[in-house]
């Protein structure tokens, strides 16, 4: 299955937003994750966290309806819904640390069957910091990992990430392009395959042992 | 009792040096004028305790490309190519720590508390060197509190006695640090008379400033 | 979403046994109508955790008198007769945190940290049984975090969202332990439309509340 | 020196308020340390705080003006200054602990000549609890005692407390109707006396030791 990076961000954008439930505080990260926001369904109210301080987001303002007062994690003008609240760092990394954001999809470098991450450092080449990642990953209910199933070829869902970790066996859940997987205690569990993909094309783009679902489906997107 | 002074106050306040801590997300919530009066004075060797390193050329940003800090303590430097450059030349220490870490270390300081005992870190580079305890069966680090001789503070409105107002998510860092300092200087885009703050919405008590001036943003 | 609901709805939530976090400072922001709820329902064996037991006739102090709780977590006992003469009676067991540890720890709590590194008690009798810690020359205390079932909120203006204003002291407790329990219940003084509450003056975000009744103050 | 209660307390609450410097934040207990605020002098600013939940906290309501909102740490109806601000009880004690509150002034059971204060518990008899106490005593940068030199005939001022400890080593000094004393390296240095009373008879009431300062004085009420 080969698809352009636009079409399998899409897919992977969708695929996660059916994974909101109605009610729940939900963190998105820069980047792909962002794009979920896109996908939510009509019936499906979440909030949305932005960690320097709200929750409620909405979607980007009307161009010169920008507030600079109002901006989100990735530093771009948002606007927030009339039920939303803002706050200091310290409560918003209360709601992350403490439990109360229910889901958190980030993007990875590498991500393992150990439900190990790494996204903050690639040493002696790329340091930009882990900004917020490590408290959400280690503080969020549910951590969804959405990323392509690989970067230029190279094979991104390790057996062990070899990179410095975000925090250790906290992913639950990793959607690509091509695959839904979950992290169970025997290891990495192939839930859903695109319909345009082979379970044998996934296992070979995944070094990570992957077991098939007895149950396997088709995303349904 | 009326704190507002004029910039000149400021700067014989602020010396080579300092820890300084400064609030702001990106650029957003960040007394700017403060900050291009660090670069007109070309303070040296500050330490500098932020969220982030912001844009080259905004904010915070503008201190690290013009080689006012010699370190900074922050959670992400990804956005100012001049803080990985001179990172990696070895002209500017760079200290990570998980954002929500940061900000408790720096809550802790204010508030007396002799650390934060946090999940965020196990199992990563972030704890080396630190201590962990084990508490009801969960490893945890132990981080320690954060201080500075100036908090650099921006507010939305404040009034003559300090108390602050900060609009939209410019509130971030700004509270907190204003616990941890010697000294705190707020820059304030609109400073309003006594009484104009309804004391139900302060979100930083006028008791924890100490100068005030009024920015142009 | 609306989250307002009546008292048969709250009485469903609630059983014997629980361990209820309850706002208020001697009577000052504390639900009444639940409490009311509660003597009516005359559950026992609850542990409750608040910052004092009022007085007899008020708020918290009333759940005492009338002996629906086998523990309580607290600062203070000294203004309600009923609690002094329960603990030496053996009817009531009472744990005293001094107010800015019980604080904090139910603060901990909520914000996912492992612990209160306090020097708040350290060479009193609040150090017995609890580990301490020698931290850059100073000793500290280590004070476990205090979850709950319940979080039973006053707040003076709700939205059916479930976002909370506080006014004057009314505060208090209420906006950390709504960090802190499974189940947040506010009852409020007045429930006002989606949009009346600028999000800058919130003081609990409404993702943090479960149910909101309508009180009678 | 005899003076009824009510006289030694206004000599005390006198003596204290003339330690309150312009600016400072303030603590006031419950009790007689209240009574300071009736004569902190005009020209000095000071601003007090209620554990409760403010700083900037006025005089008692007139009859018929309480809000029931607004209440002190004593549970009674007060007022709040134009320049004050409400908060919740965690940043209340932030300031408290954080060293941010420059005076408390608090009663005592026993007070002793290290600076320890007893002032919570008589195990058996009393239980009222610490309270705020305990925080104010450790955080606050100056700890004062002001109390009645001796309850009933019994001495306050030990060499060492019986009672179970608030905190250990945390007051700076002590203000009786009879003198001032500090807290030193050395023991409790007696620096004034009041008018009517004598070094010999503040010996006798005082169990601790006495350090007598070379520049003894005179209270300047």
């Amino acid at each position: 299955m080969a698809v352009d990076a636009k079409v399998a961000k899409e897919i992977i954008a969708k695929r996660v937003a059916m994974e909101l439930k109605h009610g729940q505080l939900v963190n998105l990260g820069i980047g792909l994750p962002t794009l979920v926001a896109n996908y939510i369904p009509k019936d499906v109210y979440v909030t949305l966290q932005s960690e320097n301080g709200m929750v409620g987001m909405g979607p980007t303002p009307e161009a010169g309806k920008e507030d600079r007062h109002i901006t989100n994690a990735g530093g771009q003008y948002v606007t927030i819904n009339n039920n939303g609240a803002f706050f200091d760092t310290a409560m918003s990394f209360s709601l992350i640390r403490g439990g109360h954001v229910d889901i958190t999809v980030l993007g990875a470098l590498e991500v393992d069957e150990k439900g190990n991450l790494s996204n903050w450092i690639i040493p002696g080449k790329l340091v930009p910091g882990m900004g917020g990642a490590m408290d959400l990953v280690t503080g969020a209910k549910k951590v969804i990992v959405a990323m392509q199933h690989t970067a230029k070829g190279d094979l991104k869902i390790k057996k062990a990430c070899q990179l410095p970790l975000t925090a250790k066996g906290q992913v639950d859940m990793i959607v690509t392009e091509l695959a839904v997987m979950e992290v169970t205690e025997k290891g990495l569990l192939l839930k859903e395959i695109h319909k345009e993909t082979t379970v044998d094309e996934v296992i070979k783009l995944t070094e990570a042992d992957l077991i098939i679902d007895e149950n396997l489906k088709v995303m349904d997107l | 009792m009326n704190k507002v002074v004029d910039y000149s106050v400021i700067k014989s306040l602020l010396r080579d040096g300092m820890t300084l801590m400064i609030g702001g997300f990106l650029g957003c919530g960040t007394p700017e004028g403060i900050i291009d009066l660090i670069i007109e004075m070309d303070l040296k060797n500050l330490t500098v305790i932020c969220n982030d390193t912001s844009f080259v050329d905004k904010g915070i940003g503008k201190l690290i490309a013009n080689g006012n800090a010699k370190k900074v303590i922050t959670s992400h430097i990804g956005t100012n190519s001049e803080s990985g450059k001179r990172m990696n030349e070895g002209s500017l220490e760079v200290e990570l720590s998980p954002q929500g870490t940061l900000i408790e270390r720096i809550r802790a300081a204010g508030s007396g508390l002799g650390g934060v005992i946090t999940p965020t870190g196990v199992g990563t580079l972030v704890e080396e060197g630190k201590e962990k305890i084990l508490l009801n069966g969960k490893e945890y680090l132990i981080e320690m509190p954060l201080k500075a001789d100036v908090a650099l503070v921006y507010a939305s409105k404040v009034d003559p006695f300090g108390n602050c107002y900060y609009q939209g998510t410019t509130r971030n860092f700004n509270p907190i640090i204003a616990l941890a300092a010697d000294t705190v200087i707020v820059e304030a885009e609109e400073v309003v008379e006594v009484g104009q703050l309804n004391p139900e919405v302060v979100m930083t008590p006028g008791v924890l400033v100490d100068y005030i001036v009024k920015g142009d943003f």
